[in-house]
């Protein structure tokens, strides 16, 4: 066939991740999904669609409400020759997981000296802003980041999405892969030919000069609007985006804050004792001698997620919050 | 706010059969009314997010709660809507929760998914799977610990027969002969997923194992739900210890009021079926009926005045002011 | 490393009954000859940590493991080295990995209550009361879905059936219809507390209740245990479904080698009669000679041959040399 | 009864606890305790022997091992009357607890807007170097510090060890508490009369111009001991001891790095994205002013905790390790 040069290709974020799903279980047997309802219903966020038509219910399948039992069982699978993965649908259900994931998952290959490995994927969802009040909003993702043995993957483009997630099959840990709800319609160009994206690489999403956003998941389209609007008073924002916690890609977060000397850090989780706080010593740290303001940390606020909208959007970082953050940090409001 | 007819009845003098009957009536009426304005908020775009709608199922939740006392406990689940109602809440203040108002039961920041009552004695809906079953033991225990006479009635779907946390306490529960009655309420899905295909074995056989009482009814029977309920919690009460009851039931709307194109997990012939032949509403209706109970003006009188009671309530929670963002932060630590 | 006598009959061609019968023999008293270097280990101050000894229990797991292959796979416990043994493993490279040594199965990495590997289709002992359940019954879904005719067992002390996940899993497995077989040893204690003070109900309801094909039988009669593994396994590996093994035994020492005063909790003439009258091997021993099998000589001899080995595993591991501190950070991920 | 100088009372870790948990049993009715094995056996570590035969069988139950169950069961007896204290055996087993404790008992009082109180206490353990492996040497005590509605204690002596728990028995929220499971044995001045300490007050356990170790539980007595081995080199140690993670005495902590300008931050636990973090990111931005160096963070070495003595013995700092990084952090070495 001639070549001739195609348009470039957009998908949903959600698209991206089903694609990524549906490359990886052509290409590996091995590779199957159990949840809940991501059968026939496709998950309530219809991420899923198509892919048990396609695969089959031995590939593709419906599991009772057991978070417990059945990321074991993923575990297990993993350990004896399946590349599970497995899909939690709120990240608030994790709280059920942290046994199998923590004391299991994490463990087995240490523990075996090496011996046994586990492949598997977690894929569950993280953020508020959705009305659904406390127990399902949270972004608990620092929990698994703290846990040596554990990748922790955070896509904030369907570009990445489905470039991180094929990685994270393919790799041979267990891997726990953070998708924002509210990002589930983004739209963006994906090619259509197969790619991966390494993990531990981190991504400038946005070159500048005057200061650093350090930025992941649903927070890096914040910091790329903030951005935007800083650019019109002559700000100079630079975005870059960790793409995992875990490997963390220290050296570019450094540099881009050696550059810059202003960092401001946005996570959607918790500051406190999370992710924040850990990109924020990092910096200190590695940047110590070129900074010329204290980091600045910017997550959920440290309330669980109320239900009222007014309540609710108070509780994370805005374009507005941010970018008036940023002004104050650069000496200009 | 809580008015005294919307209080369960084993707390009132209810001086006939006539009088429960009615009530009871009454009370699966009020739910089914709250739960269509409900979805009419949500139609017109006036909700905050979803909500799981009880419609269909009234019987259970009125039938159990008639058969507890105002300071007896509850536990109830993402589909909390009838629970609350039948122990006693204010739809005023429900609604108003609902559109996330500052009057609501938990000042706006719980929702469909949270209300929670202490003066009915309600802990909360929860919206974790089985999340509440820890908390109705508890609950349990203390009374039993502080001998208050109280019980506690632990509501949850089928669905949380996934959940192993049940296990764990209702094996607790039976080792302390602690008063609180699993209430299972299956209404054959698991959102999307039919309950076959996620329930191996049977239901009261994962009662039977730990070695509760367990008993099973027909959900849509009100009469019979309050029979059951009414031995199981006299036997709690008196320190026999914890049951299990499976009331099997349906729910008419999707599993939210987003869920409208069912027919891929279920049929309209299903649903058709319920809802005509097996309607909780209809079939009290005609039993009351029957029974010379009432006449159908008397019945139209009750839906009438449920009927001023909702719209009046959703007009109060429209009407009713958010929190202001300050509130935010209040409520965190006690 | 692993010898050829250490692995399963099933994998080796067992000419006779005799043979067969033997060798369940050799293996139980090897289980019991370990474990008591190991508590040697422990009172010389040689062993770092705790272990859990399974003196007392060897027919389960002699039992169970003789009706596998050498590639199905088993789940094990705290108390794991007689699963370990009964599965094919060498005692040198358990010895060694039970003081830490850089030869053991984990390289040091584990210990006691961490031993694994793969040539024996050990998926690990595990800490955490009811941590592998999952891990089995994965291994069977993958068995499965592969279609490599693998079976998965997964051993558990009666305590972790306090533990939700397994009903969890168990409900799981019989929808899934997968090959694993969970057996319940139950020796009457979860630590220090006695089963019947931590478990309502039946044990073998628990898995009725999910459907599982259930089973109970004397632990500590090798061959008893034989038969119905035998059983349960062919039946989980031609397709039929889970089941659930309940075996009833005791373990002799006390909960760990640290727990020398246990008066509180169970007495002296329980043990007393379980060692005297209960014990796996005298009995085993006493039907081989009725059934002439064998001759007191000749099972002195398999006991000298064991000894000889276990002192040998012994000296190897005592010998072996620690990793170095610059193997902690190997292994992390793969 | 005359008045006379009583010798100094001396308690070990153990006994303070049980000395706190009797007198609160003593004082209030509602006071109970569950978990594994307390009652007759008083736990594995003997931290409870002589309870139940005070309190009796009503009061201390032993319960089957069912940690998600009998959280839960914590939980919904605090909000009705109770004050339960919960044993969690390991502090790895919290695993099991976490949908109780993050999505129920730290939620309730929030969700409920301000209706229902969980005033309950979920004592368990830390700590590595027993030999027990990766499955019970965890120190997790990060995952509750960034969950809004707890609070999180972490004793460092058996003064202290008396003092928080009766103050964390008598506050009206879930508190969860961690004693070092090596620090049992330890002993300390208690005396005998009803004190408490309040939550969010640390303690500067030794004062010193130099540096500052800011250390939480076990990696106080390093602390000081690597100050001891400083002073004779000349160089003096500030010891300060937050005593809860949650709430944070952001104050007292700054002011000393802000006089030493030079910090280590010390815990048990993973750093990655856990209290070194926080605690670094809070000083690295309250005294950016005034620090001469990056603050050195010391944990847990990244790696599930090793059974081998020779592995698990570099996994935790030591007063040797500290005191090395302190001298080199003074240019000293
Ligand atoms: C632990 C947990 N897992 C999954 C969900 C998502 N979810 C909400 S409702 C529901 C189905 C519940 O079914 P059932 O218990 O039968 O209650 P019903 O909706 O039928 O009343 C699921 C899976 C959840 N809220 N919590
Ligand atoms: C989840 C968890 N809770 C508690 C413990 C502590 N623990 C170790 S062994 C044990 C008792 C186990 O009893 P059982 O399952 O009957 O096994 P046995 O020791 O009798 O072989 C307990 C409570 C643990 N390791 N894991
Ligand atoms: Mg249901
Ligand atoms: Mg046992």
């Amino acid at each position: 066939m001639p070549e001739r040069a195609m348009p470039e290709r957009e998908l949903t974020f959600a698209q991206a991740v089903r694609e990524a799903l549906a490359e990886e279980m052509r290409r590996d047997s091995r590779v199957c999904i159990f949840g809940e309802d991501v059968a026939e219903a496709g998950t309530p966020f219809k991420v899923l669609s198509g892919l048990v038509e396609e695969f089959g219910a031995e590939r593709v399948l419906d599991t009772p409400i057991s978070e417990a039992g059945f990321t074991g069982v993923g575990v297990g699978a993993a350990m004896t020759g399946l590349r599970p993965v497995v899909d939690i649908m709120f990240g608030d259900f994790l709280t059920l997981t942290m046994d199998q994931m923590v004391n299991q998952a994490a463990k087995a290959h240490y523990m075996s000296g090496g011996h046994w490995k586990v492949p598997m994927v977690l894929r569950t969802t993280l953020g508020a802003t959705r009305r659904s009040a406390a127990q399902h909003s949270q972004s608990l993702h620092a929990w698994f980041s703290h846990v040596p043995g554990l990748k922790v993957v955070l896509p904030s483009t369907p570009y990445d999405a489905k470039g991180l997630l094929k990685t994270a099959i393919r790799d041979e840990n267990p891997v726990v892969f953070f998708e924002d709800k509210m990002m589930y319609k983004l739209k963006g160009p994906v090619p259509a030919e197969d790619y991966t994206i390494p993990l531990g690489v981190a991504d400038v999403k946005r070159v500048g000069e005057d200061i650093t956003f350090v930025a992941t998941s649903s927070m890096v389209q914040v910091a790329l609007g903030a951005a935007n609007m800083l650019e019109k008073e002559g700000i100079s924002a630079e975005v870059v985006d960790p793409r995992t916690t875990w490997p963390l890609d220290e050296k570019t977060i450094i540099e881009s804050a050696k550059k810059t000397s202003r960092v401001i850090v946005l996570d959607e989780g918790y500051g406190r004792y999370g992710v924040t706080a850990e990109l924020a010593a990092v910096i200190a740290e590695g940047a110590f001698y070129d900074l010329d303001a204290p980091v600045k940390r910017m997550g959920a606020m440290h309330v669980p997620i109320p239900f009222s909208p007014p309540l609710e959007d108070v509780t994370v970082p805005t374009e507005e919050t941010v970018s008036e953050a940023a002004r104050r940090l650069c000496n200009k409001s | 706010m809580t008015t005294a007819s919307s209080r369960p009845a084993a707390t009132h003098a209810v001086n006939n059969e006539k009088d429960r009957w009615l009530r009871a009536y009454r009370q699966m009426v009020r739910i089914r009314l709250f739960e269509e304005q409900v979805n009419e908020l949500y139609t017109r775009a006036l909700m905050p997010g979803l909500a799981h709608l009880y419609s269909g199922e009234e019987a259970v939740a009125v039938g159990v709660c008639e058969a507890l006392n105002i300071d007896d406990y509850i536990t109830s689940t993402h589909r909390g809507h009838g629970h609350c109602l039948a122990k006693g809440a204010s739809p005023d203040r429900m609604f108003a929760e609902l559109l996330g108002k500052e009057a609501g039961y938990c000042r706006g920041k719980g929702g469909s998914m949270h209300i929670a009552d202490p003066a009915t004695g309600n802990l909360g809906a929860n919206a974790i799977v089985g999340g509440s079953v820890g908390i109705a033991t508890g609950a349990a225990f203390a009374a039993k610990r502080l001998a208050n006479g109280r019980v506690a009635v632990c509501f949850f779907g089928e669905g949380a027969l996934g959940q192993g946390s049940l296990y764990e306490v209702m094996n607790l529960a039976q080792l302390w002969k602690l008063p609180v009655i699993y209430v299972c309420e299956n209404n054959l899905y698991n959102e999307y997923t039919h309950f076959s295909e996620t329930t191996a074995g049977t239901i009261l056989g994962r009662a039977a194992a730990f070695g509760l009482e367990s008993a099973v009814v027909d959900g849509q029977d009100v009469r019979g739900v309050y029979e059951v309920a009414t031995r199981l919690v006299k036997r709690a009460r008196s320190g026999q210890g914890p049951a299990f009851l499976q009331a099997d039931t349906y729910r008419y709307s999707g599993h939210h009021v987003g869920d409208i194109n069912r027919e891929y997990y279920r049929t309209k012939q299903e649903e058709q079926l319920w809802r005509i032949e097996r309607d909780p509403i209809k079939l009290h209706a005609a039993w009351l009926l029957a029974q010379g109970h009432g006449d159908s003006a008397e019945l139209e009188q009750v839906a009438a005045a449920a009927r001023t009671e909702m719209e009046a309530a959703v007009k109060f929670a429209i009407a009713s002011p958010y929190p202001s963002a300050d509130q935010v932060e209040q409520d965190v630590y006690a």
